[in-house]
C-alpha cells in the first residue's frame, strides 16, 4: 500500500481503498499519516484562531486506522453510501481531524484544509451536508444525535441487503446526552448487528475531566446492560492497537448484537502540553505554541 | 356562492393512513417510523401490509427522528409519526440539524394537532407546530383540512424530494374536497370569489371559514375564502392580490396567533401591501381537556369567531 | 387509623397523615380503599369515554399505600413542599387514580371527580398546576420528564436541610425516553440519595408489550449500571407488598445513592378482562363493561 | 440627535455573568445549572463563590431543565446556563411542560444567539430562538443589546416571578447603555426620536440601528429608533405610536425573519394600523461559519442593512 508514491501532486492525491492492494497495513506509511494529519490539526485550528484540537489529536489513530485500513470504500463519494461501509462523526466538534484524514483519503483536495471554519467554506466549524462537502453524510455538532442517524443507516443497509457496516465516532461526555441511550436501546432491542459505535474514551469535556463533571461510572456495564456487544482499546493512540481493536469489532458485527468499542485516548495525544487536561477541547494554539507543536510532529507527507 | 358538500365526517389522520397504505403499495422506497402511537396514527394497515418497512421505535421521539434521517441514507424515504408536539417541540433539535439542515428527505407526519386533540389537554395539545417548523429553513409545511385532502398530500410528499412537516388532527370533520384531486404542494387554493373580505383558513378552521362565509353572505357580505394548506412555502401572490381585491384580511388556524399562519400572513401583507387584518387563533393560552366542539367554540376557532372577525376586519377598511 | 369514621359527610373529608396515628397499617381500612379507588378510576374514565384506566388500575395499591402509609405529608396543600414529602407522577395519563387517591387523602372534595376530563374542570386529562388543584405540583403528560423534576425537587431539600423524601412514579413503557437516563445518570453521580422512584413493571404500553414494542432487557441490571440502589415488589398489587417494599425503599434513602423500586404489577387490575393486555390502557369501559367492573368492586367507602 | 458613546467593547455574556455574580451575593434563593459550558457562560465566578449553589449537569440539557423546574419547589430561583440552540429547540418540550405550563419560577438564559457565535457553524447558531420561546403562554422573552443592560436583565429577572427566556450574545459589541439602568420587563427604550421612519431593534442590533440613524440624519432623514429588548410581553403602545408618527416602520433582529420580532411587529401593526414595514433579519438560511462581522455583513443584519431598509421603508409610504 503505496498509494501516496503513485500520485501527485501532494494534496491532489486521490486514494480509494476499495480494493485492498496489501493484506498487510504498510505501518510506516500510517504512522507518517497520523504525524501529518496532527499537523493538519495544529494548522487548521491555529490558522483561525478557533476549533477543538483536543479531541481531534486524541482520535487521530482512530481516523487514520478507520480510513486506510478497517473501512471498505468506494471510489468517489456518493451521498447513498449503497455498497460501502459508512461512517458518522457525531461528536462533530472534532471536525480537524476528520477534514484532515478525509481530504488524504482523496474526497477532496488537501489544500482546502486552508478554508477550515472561514465564511464560505465548505469546511464548517462542524462538518455538515449543507456545503456539499465529500465524505459528509449528515450534519452534527449539537452533540447526542448521530448514533441515532447511524443506526437509522444501518437499517437501511439490512433493507437494502447491503452486507456492509456502519461505524460512528461519539464522545464520551456526549453519552450524558439521552438520546443515545434511546439508539442504544433501540438498536440492542432490534439487533442492528451491522454497527460499530466507538467512543472517544479520553474522560474529558468542556468543564473538566468526566469525573469532575458528571462520571460515567462503569460505562461498560452500561453498555453491556443496554445489550451490547463490549470490546476495549486499551490503547487508543497506538496504531496497531486501533486496527487491531476496529479489525475486532468488525469482526464482532453480524452475531445479532451491536458493537460499542471503548477506545481509551489521551485528549490532546501528541503535543505534550496539550495531552491528559481539557484545557485544549475546544482552544486553538498560539504562533508559538503551535511551533512546539509541529516541532514534536516533524512533516512527513507534506503539509498543505 | 360555491357549495361545498360534506360527504361524511371523517378524520384527517386516516386520510393520512390511507395515503400511507397506497404509498405502501406503490412506493417500495416508503419506510414507517412510529413512536409507540400505531393506532393513533392509523399505521395499522401499513404495518400489517409492509412489516419489514415499518420500524416501531418506542417512546423515543429524538430516536425516531434520527433513525429516519439516517434511513434516507440509502434511498428509503421514511415517514414518521406521533403525535404533533411529540413531532416538532420534543424533537426540534433533531429535526434541525439531522433533518432540516442535512436535507434529508424525511415526512414528518404528525396527528392530534391543535385543541382537537380534545380531553388528553394541554400537555399534548400543541399549538405552536406551524410556527415550530416554518422558521425551519428547507422545510415545507402543510396542515391539511379534511380526509381527502389529507390523503392527497401523503401521496404528494412522498413525490417532492426534501424535508416535509405534515400536520393533521383526531376528530371525525366535514369531508368536503374532491375525492380524486392532485395536491399542489404550495399552491393556495381558491373556495369562495368574493370582494368585502379575504379569509385566509388552514386545517380545520377551512371548513369553519366556508361555514362563515355562508353567514356572510346571508348578511350581503361576499367573502373570498382561500384554503393555505401549504403555510411553507407560502403562496404570496394568492395572498396579495386577494387582500388587494378584498382590503381586508381574517387569519384562521388552530395555533397560537403568535407565530403561526396569522403572523406570516400579516408579514407578507406588511412587507407588499400593509391591509387590516383578524386573528382567528388560540390567544396566547395553552389549550385544556374537553370535546373538540367546545374547546373550538371556548377558544374561538369556529365558524361564528370568523364571523365576527370578519366584520370587525371589514369595519376597519380605510381606518387601519 | 380510623380517619374516615371520624369525619362527614363522605368526600369532604380531609385526612391528613402528618402525624401518625397508629404504627401499624388499618389493612381493612386500606383494602376498601384500594377497591373504591378502582371504582371511582372506572366511572371517572367512563363517563367521559376517555382517560386512561389500566396503568391506573394496575397502580391502585402503590397509591394507597404511598400517600396512606409511606408519605409524611402536611396538612394542607402547599406548593413549596417543604418539611414534607414529596410525590411526582411521571406517567401523568394515569391521572384516574392520582385523583381518586388525592380526592380521598384530602387534597380536594371526592365529588370533584365528576369533572374528570370536562372542559373547564381542574382534573385535566393529565394533572397539571395550571388550573391549581391541589396536590399537584407539575405537569405531566409528555412522557419522559417526571425524574428530572423529582431530582430538582430532591436537590432543593437538600439545600434546604430538610430530610424528606421525594417520591416519584414513572412507567415502564416512559423509560424508553432518553431523558430519564439523563436524569438517572445525574442522580447517581451526585448522591442524590433522597429520592425513591417507582417503575410501574407491567410489561405494556400502548402497541402492545415491551416485549413487542422495544424491550427494556434487564432493566435492573440497567439501574444497577447506572449506580442506583435498586428493589423489587414482586406482588406491585397486593398492598402489604407494596406497604413493605416501599418502606425498605424509604429505609434505603440516604445512604449515598438514589434508590429505584420496580413494582411489578397487572395493568388493569381488579377488573378481570382488563388484566394482562395492553387493550385497555388508554380505552373507557362502555355501560355495560363498567356494570361488570363495577361489580368486581363493590362499595366500600361510598362513590362520590 | 442623541449621542450614544461606546464605553469600551464587551461581551453581552459578560454582563449576564456580572449580574449572576450579584445576584449569588444578594439573593440566596438563585441557584445556577450549567450543561458543561460554565466558561462560555461566564457563570464560574457564580461557581467559584457559592459551590453549594452551583449545579453542574453535564451535557443534558432536557434533564437541566427538569432539574431547574423541581428545585422551583422549596423556593429557588433557578438560572440555567447553556447555548442558545440547547436552551430552547433541544429542550422546548421540556420547557413548555415541566416550566410554562406549570408556571415554575425558571430562569433560561442562552449565550452564543445568532450568527454572531460565529466560526462553529449552522448548528449552534439559532436563528429561531426568539420565536420558540415567544409561542409559549407565560414566557417572558428577553434580548438585551449590550454588557450594562444584559447585567440589569440579569437582575430584574430574579425579581420577577415567572419564566423568562434571556438571550445574549458571544462577541464583545459596543456598551453604551447606561451603568445603573434599571431594567424594566415589557418597556420599550426609546433611543432616538424621529418622524421619517421607526426602527425597532433587539439585541446585537440596537447599536447598529444607531449608527443607522446617524447615517440617515446625514442624509436628512430623522428616525425613531426603539430598543425593544423585551420581545415579550411586546410593548404595543410603543410601536403603534411611533409607526403612526413617522408611517413606515423597520425591524432589525439576529434572527430569522419568520416567526420573530418582525413577524410580531407585522401582527401588532396588522391588528391595529397597518403600516409598511422593512425586515432585517436573516431570509430563512441557516448560518455558517465565519467571524461575526463577516457574518452580520453577509446575512444583512448590520447599519448599513437597516439604512436600505429604512429608505426603502421610507419610499413605501402611502403606497402600501
Ligand atoms: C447538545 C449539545 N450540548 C452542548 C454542546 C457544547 N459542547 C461541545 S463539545 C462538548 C463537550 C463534549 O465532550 P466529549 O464528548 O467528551 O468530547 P471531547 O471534549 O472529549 O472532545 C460540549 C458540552 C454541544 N455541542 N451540543
Ligand atoms: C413524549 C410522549 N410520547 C408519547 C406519548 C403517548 N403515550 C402516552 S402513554 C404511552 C405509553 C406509556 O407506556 P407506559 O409508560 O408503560 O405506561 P402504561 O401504558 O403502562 O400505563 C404513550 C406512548 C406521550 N404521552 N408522551
Ligand atoms: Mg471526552
Ligand atoms: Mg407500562
Amino acid at each position: 500500500m503505496l498509494p501516496f508514491l503513485l500520485c501527485a501532486p501532494l494534496g491532489k492525491c486521490y486514494f480509494w481503498q476499495h480494493i485492498k492492494y496489501t493484506s498487510m497495513p504498510d505501518m510506516n506509511y500510517l504512522n507518517d499519516l497520523v504525524v501529518q494529519v496532527r499537523r493538519d490539526i495544529l494548522r487548521q485550528v491555529h490558522k483561525v484562531n478557533s476549533g477543538h484540537p483536543g479531541g481531534s489529536l486524541g482520535c487521530t489513530e482512530f481516523f487514520v486506522a478507520l480510513f486506510q485500513e478497517i473501512m471498505d470504500r468506494k471510489e468517489g463519494f456518493h451521498m447513498d453510501g449503497k455498497d460501502e461501509d459508512l461512517f458518522f462523526l457525531s461528536n462533530g466538534h472534532i471536525s480537524p481531524v476528520f477534514y484532515s484524514v478525509l481530504a488524504r483519503s482523496g474526497y477532496f483536495p488537501v489544500e482546502e484544509l486552508n478554508t477550515f471554519r472561514l465564511i464560505n467554506s465548505r469546511l464548517q466549524g462542524h462538518p455538515t451536508t449543507h456545503e456539499g462537502l465529500p465524505g459528509v453524510r449528515v450534519a452534527s455538532g449539537s452533540l447526542g444525535q448521530g448514533i441515532s442517524v447511524a443506526v437509522g443507516a444501518a437499517l437501511t443497509k439490512k433493507l437494502n441487503n447491503d452486507p456492509h457496516v456502519v461505524y460512528a465516532l461519539c464522545g464520551d461526555g456526549e453519552l450524558q446526552e439521552g438520546q443515545n441511550w434511546e439508539a442504544i436501546m433501540y438498536a440492542a432491542a432490534n439487533k442492528v448487528d451491522n454497527i460499530v459505535v466507538t467512543v472517544d474514551y479520553n474522560g474529558q469535556q468542556i468543564d473538566g475531566s468526566l469525573d469532575n463533571v458528571l462520571p460515567l461510572g462503569n460505562l461498560k456495564g452500561k453498555f453491556e446492560a443496554f445489550g451490547w456487544d463490549v470490546l476495549e482499546i486499551k490503547e487508543g493512540n497506538q496504531l496497531d492497537a486501533v486496527i487491531d481493536g476496529l479489525n475486532q469489532a468488525k469482526g464482532s458485527t453480524g452475531k445479532g448484537k451491536p458493537v460499542c468499542v471503548l477506545m481509551h485516548t489521551v485528549m490532546g495525544n501528541g503535543v505534550d502540553f496539550m495531552m491528559h487536561t481539557h484545557a485544549w477541547h475546544g482552544k486553538a494554539p498560539n504562533d508559538e505554541q503551535l511551533e512546539i507543536g509541529l516541532a514534536q510532529n516533524p512533516v512527513t507527507l507534506g503539509d498543505y | 356562492m360555491k357549495k361545498y358538500i360534506d360527504t361524511g365526517k371523517k378524520d384527517t389522520r386516516s386520510g393520512f393512513g390511507a395515503g400511507l397504505t397506497e404509498l405502501g403499495k406503490t412506493n417500495p422506497d416508503v419506510v414507517a417510523l412510529c413512536a409507540d402511537l400505531t393506532g393513533s396514527l392509523k399505521m395499522d394497515e401499513f404495518k400489517a401490509n409492509h412489516p419489514e418497512r415499518f420500524f416501531q421505535v418506542g417512546i423515543a421521539e429524538a430516536n425516531m427522528m434520527g433513525l429516519a434521517a439516517g434511513m434516507t441514507i440509502g434511498g428509503k424515504i421514511p415517514f414518521t409519526g406521533t403525535f404533533a408536539n411529540f413531532s416538532t417541540g420534543r424533537v426540534y433539535d433533531q429535526i434541525r440539524q439531522s433533518i432540516a439542515y442535512s436535507h434529508k428527505n424525511v415526512k414528518i407526519c404528525a396527528s392530534h394537532a391543535g385543541v382537537t386533540l380534545g380531553e388528553d389537554g394541554a400537555t399534548h395539545q400543541i399549538l405552536e407546530d406551524i410556527g415550530l417548523m416554518k422558521m425551519l429553513p428547507g422545510m415545507t409545511v402543510i396542515n391539511t383540512c379534511d380526509f381527502n385532502q389529507t390523503k392527497a398530500a401523503t401521496l404528494a410528499i412522498a413525490e417532492h424530494h426534501g424535508p416535509v412537516y405534515l400536520r393533521f388532527g383526531r376528530p371525525k370533520v366535514a369531508n368536503f374536497t374532491d375525492e380524486n384531486q392532485t395536491f399542489e404542494i404550495g399552491k393556495a387554493v381558491s373556495l369562495q370569489d368574493g370582494n368585502d373580505v379575504t379569509i385566509i383558513a388552514t386545517g380545520h378552521l377551512v371548513w369553519e371559514a366556508l361555514q362563515a362565509a355562508e353567514t356572510l353572505n346571508e348578511q350581503g357580505i361576499s367573502a373570498d375564502v382561500i384554503n393555505i394548506h401549504t403555510i411553507k412555502p407560502l403562496d404570496q401572490n394568492a395572498i396579495i392580490s386577494s387582500a388587494a381585491k378584498t382590503g381586508c384580511v381574517v387569519t384562521a388556524e388552530e395555533h397560537n396567533y403568535l407565530g403561526g399562519l396569522g403572523e406570516s400572513v400579516a408579514r407578507v401583507l406588511a412587507e407588499n401591501q400593509p391591509t387590516p387584518q383578524e386573528f382567528v387563533a388560540t390567544q396566547d393560552t395553552f389549550g385544556e381537556s374537553g370535546t373538540p366542539d367546545q374547546l373550538m367554540a371556548k377558544y374561538g376557532l369556529n365558524a361564528d369567531a370568523i364571523v365576527k372577525a370578519s366584520l370587525k376586519a371589514i369595519s376597519r377598511k380605510g381606518n387601519g
